[in-house]
């Protein structure tokens, strides 16, 4: 028996549906089709009235959670792949986000974004967007890269007051597997140590973290001991495990799915090199997607994301610079 | 909305209701206007002159504390017919600190979301689903029965994209949503001919599959009986229902601009008359009011206006450092650090 | 869209003209879906099936060369009346660096937009106001007359402000754009029922002051003559024009999804039939084509795909070591620096 | 005489129009009323059926311009102000900045953003969105900060193949006055070193390039002498100019108007870091607007943006690091 990624989100949700009334699932195909990637699947049978499939409105279906949460309900909505949250950008960022400051009204809403690239899936179903959104004040941005995180952020994410954008790796959706859902959890907000080492710090998060710990194991056949921190919440950050891990190895390298210019790896960076400047023996370096969009064949694909080989080889310099 | 001891309103009441907020409203937006002109006005200045009779006809059509209204941009009257105090516009407008939005938001874009009354942003539109999901958890909640949800947006507003996804969710999810059209013929300069097409934007109701109604907006009359009935169907649970109103912005786009593009010939045809000067007439034709109370009315309300306006003025303004500077109502533990806008130096 | 001498279509020329694009598409699309099966195809496979007769019907109506086509999703019919080449479709969904999109976007996506195909993004409705600013640019540049706009789209994405604000726009513009709504009663699993409300997607027409028309889409007698007539009146100036084409999907959303969410009832009604089927007992009952032929054309289209397939199978992958890996048709001089992926020491 | 940063906006769009038959201008009230700003005042006038009044579409009025580009026009395209591009994010980001790379075929548009704050403008007329757009591949980003550059850049942003987002700063419309356009003209893509300095540099664009020169004028009544390098184009970022001038001085603060997370400074000081760590003296610093939306208020809003004084106060502990 295991768990996926995909069924501890549909269990996260089953949990809060079945505990907390004021959740409700809104979406398109998410009812009888159980979503598009099924991690709804059964729970419009369980919950009747709770599970909504709903036109094709994007922008429309965050502005009837946001009415739904002043009214003091708890929706998640999904949204069919994080490409098309583009739709809803608006009322993402100006309505939901800007709500609390503006009015003292939480909008306690969770949007789930289907994110990242997987083969043959091209420009617009591969999308990252924890870095367009982190920049807006008032949101909260989450990016599990474990199964057990995947269960239990989600279920943190519907508790939290403030809207959030709830980044779920397609890649690792069927791919990543655990034996089951484990206790070990740690409040939003807190980045974990998942390989610990003491020559070079990658900071990371979803679907990299796993790239950088095939590179980490890579790394060690030579010797090097490379540690790598999930970042797990884009924002808030927790600057202090990463500062408090550069402390230790010195050098950092910033890893990031998503397009090169600023994003998450930028605000890393620049924050250790202003808070941690002395900690650091060689200059912090980035490693991110290229400069395109997302490319479609898998070929393409594959050089266009970092994987274990071009951490390695970043590495490889960041060590020996 | 004003109900005598059985909960029913009379017609008499009724319209004398609407008249005092359209009243109320009108002397409370000219004397913003002469705050604009000098100078004491924080922000801009956006008027409902000439609108007052469809949005205070809407406003009172619905019950406080129990319906929900997003106002827009030129809906004082219906502000003031829902039951929002004269202070919180003054507040806002004179930059108090203890008006609604704190001097975070502004002017028009206040509101009150924890009374029905959400706070709009700028982007036309967006308020549609807003108030489809707040009559939606209500659903949820099991209390839907006997409510209505209701906003009014203009002409420009209708080619948003927002209005669409908006409107038809509310259709999809047969929602007591009343949407009320302003037409008044002006998007900011541009005229309706760039707007639309279709002869009267209520002829797009068929598509959505919802209630339509087209009103003389200047015709308190009128706007009572469409408006009120619009109200009731959707209350009956008859979906979502859209009411055309149309007529003339009397200002300007906002009060930095004198509307010189109007032509001439719209100014003098039927709906660039005064809906005010219309409801007096008629109000004094059917016998429901006297032209001593009309002027008694004006008399309370410049009066009511002073005072709000006065103690405002006296008011301090936010106060930058007493500001959180936190757009999240999640106090995290510091180790989830928030970008600061300040250097840190290790 | 074949003409003869004088450039006049006969009847019989156009039917057969129509029905090779269906056969040529069904054949195409069977193959893609064995290969999808197979595992030879790199991406989603999304199939036009039971879709042929309207989009081969507007890609006929088109004149290459001279009028824009956006196809969407379930269009392959219509591609290949517009005249896209085979090859085209097989190099992109077989991964051949030598297809239009180069291995950059995939599949459903491709198009040659200089030869009046945009190539569509998947964002859906997006595509409208695309090919209005095409049609836009030819009145500027005063060769707009006798010149059409088309695009397909679905019942699903009637729902997008992008298809509202786009056709909004285009009436406003009065531009010549025929939108074909494929009413297939479902958007990926979602019915039409939770998709809008109005009787049919055509009520929404007038509400945009253009012209509007029904028709059974798996008949294609019917599509001939309701889509020839939207394009004749938007070639003749008389603005957009909405077909709304009531059908059914005859495969799963993609290759991916069996579809198992459309009940009997509706499988086995009027619209669940097959266009095809239908299309060849009407050639045959009125004598546009014989059944040899018409075996002879399914022999000699199944030859054409084997070898567009075959070809693109032989032909390499895009190489990501000659990639640029910029998005830019600038080519700034090095002081401007791009973002670049890999760390930059000093 | 003098020319103001608007009225430069407004002859380039002349200058093009008049020069240039693929040009046309597409916005809302720009025609007869001539804008929200009066960046077309007269231009529907002078050129018939060349200046476009449209429906309140952010969204067509891109998909639009993109069509218009594909069959060779070349579009001007005004947002009434930056903020309202998020209801054409989609086409912009997916539609307009892909389609060269998808297609080969080139989308020469410009979109004009109206952005930055000015007092008692609020939440939704104040954003300055040039970090959000930078993130995407495919287009290029520019903010001028002088009347200058805002004629010489608009028609350069024209001239170019690519999709641009031309951010003009409002607070520079009517105060930023120049005695004429002169002919001091960088090429795009290149930064500007706006006052030369040896003890600290500040990377700033748009209207903070004032608050930057205004702080460094106080600076030097104590000595100090700051370097102050006007970005212009933040996508392309010249990283050369920023690198050089910290070589000078070995002390840098990245400023910014915008939000705080991510954004053009992280992106900055991310590169000088990687690029130029040995250059540095100092932790290198960022100082942007603080993690609210823009408050309406004015005394909020003067709180909310860095002021000379927050810049000064930011340079003297860098100064003194
Ligand atoms: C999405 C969007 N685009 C542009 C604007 C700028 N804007 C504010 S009011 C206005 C005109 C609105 O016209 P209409 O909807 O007819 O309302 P009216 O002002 O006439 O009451 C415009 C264009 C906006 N607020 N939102
Ligand atoms: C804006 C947007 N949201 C969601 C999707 C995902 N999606 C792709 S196809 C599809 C269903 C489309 O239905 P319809 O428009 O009826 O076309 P059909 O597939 O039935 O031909 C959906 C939801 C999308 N492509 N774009
Ligand atoms: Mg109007
Ligand atoms: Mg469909």
């Amino acid at each position: 028996m295991s768990v996926t990624y995909i069924d501890a989100i549909r269990e996260a949700q089953e949990t809060l549906l079945r505990e907390d009334p004021r959740v409700f699932l809104y979406g398109q195909d998410i009812a009888t089709f159980g979503g598009a990637f099924k991690a709804t699947k059964g729970l419009a049978e369980k919950f009747p009235n709770r599970v909504f499939d709903c036109p094709i409105s994007e922008d429309a279906m965050i502005g009837l959670a946001v009415g739904a949460a002043i009214e003091g309900m708890r929706p998640i909505v999904e949204m069919q792949f994080a490409d098309f949250s583009s739709i809803a950008f608006n009322q993402i960022v100006n309505q939901a986000a800007t709500h609390f400051y503006r009015t003292g009204v939480p909008i306690p809403i969770t949007i789930r974004l289907p994110s990242g690239g997987t083969p043959g899936s091209g420009p617009f179903h591969s999308q990252s967007m924890e870095g367009i959104y982190a920049q807006y004040p008032g949101l909260v941005v989450l990016t599990p890269a474990s199964v057990s995180d995947a269960y239990h952020m989600l279920i943190d994410a519907v508790a939290l007051d403030d809207p959030v954008i709830f980044c779920e790796h397609k890649f690792l959706y069927r791919w990543l597997k655990s034996k089951s859902i484990n206790d070990d959890h740690l409040p939003i907000g807190q980045a974990r140590i998942v390989r610990s080492g003491k020559h070079a710090t990658v900071v990371a998060y979803s679907a990299m973290v796993h790239e950088a710990v095939r590179a980490a194991d890579r790394l060690q056949q030579d010797g090097w001991e490379i540690e790598v921190v999930d970042l797990r919440s884009v924002k808030p950050l927790d600057i202090d495990t990463v500062l408090a891990s550069v402390a230790r190895t010195g050098r950092l390298l910033a890893l990031g799915e998503a397009f090169p210019w600023g994003g998450v790896t930028a605000e890393v960076v620049s924050r250790v090199a202003a808070e941690g400047f002395h900690l650091l023996d060689a200059p912090p370096q980035r490693l991110n997607a290229r400069d395109t969009p997302v490319p479609y064949h898998p070929k393409l694909w594959a050089a266009h994301r970092p994987t274990p080989e071009s951490i390695c080889e970043a590495l490889r310099k960041l060590l020996t610079f | 909305m004003p109900t005598n001891t059985d909960g029913v309103v009379t017609n008499r009441d009724f319209l004398r209701s609407v008249f005092h907020s359209m009243l109320r409203a009108r002397i409370l937006e000219n004397k913003l206007s002469s705050l604009y002109k000098a100078g004491k006005i924080v922000g801009g200045v956006y008027l409902g002159r000439g609108q007052e009779a469809v949005s205070a006809t809407l406003g009172t059509s619905l019950i406080q504390g129990k319906d929900f209204f997003a106002p827009l941009i030129r809906d004082q009257a219906g502000r003031t017919a829902f039951g929002e105090s004269m202070l919180d516009c003054t507040r806002t407008y004179l930059g108090s600190a203890q008006g609604p939005m704190r001097g975070r938001d502004g002017n028009i874009h206040r509101g009150r979301p924890e009374m029905g009354m959400p706070a709009m942003i700028s982007h036309l539109g967006a308020q549609v689903p807003v108030v489809a999901g707040m009559l939606f958890a209500k659903r949820l909640q099991g209390t839907l029965e006997g409510r209505v949800g209701a906003t009014c947006i203009g002409d420009g507003a209708s080619s948003t994209g927002a209005f669409h996804e908006g409107l038809n969710l509310a259709a999809v999810e047969k929602l007591p949503l009343v949407i009320v059209i302003g037409n008044n013929q002006f998007a900011y300069s541009t005229p309706n001919s760039r707007q639309f097409v279709c002869a009267d934007l209520v002829e797009k109701a068929r598509g959505y599959g919802i209630g339509g109604f087209s009103v003389d907006g200047t015709d308190l009359l009128a706007c009572v009986s469409v408006i009120g009935e619009a109200v009731r169907r959707a209350r009956a649970g008859q979906g979502p229902q859209m009411v055309v109103a149309r007529l003339l912005r009397l200002s300007g786009h906002g009060e930095h601009d004198d509307g010189s593009y109007v032509p001439d010939e719209i100014r003098k045809d039927h709906y660039g008359r005064d809906c005010i000067e219309v409801a007096i007439r008629q109000l004094l034709e059917n016998g429901h009011a006297t032209a001593d109370e009309i002027s008694s009315w004006e008399n309370e309300f410049s009066d009511e206006v002073q005072r709000a306006v006065a103690q405002a003025q006296q008011e301090a303004p936010p106060d930058p450092y007493h500001e959180d500077w936190t757009a999240l109502a999640t106090r995290f533990p510091l180790t989830a650090s928030q970008p600061t806008a300040q250097p840190v130096f290790p």
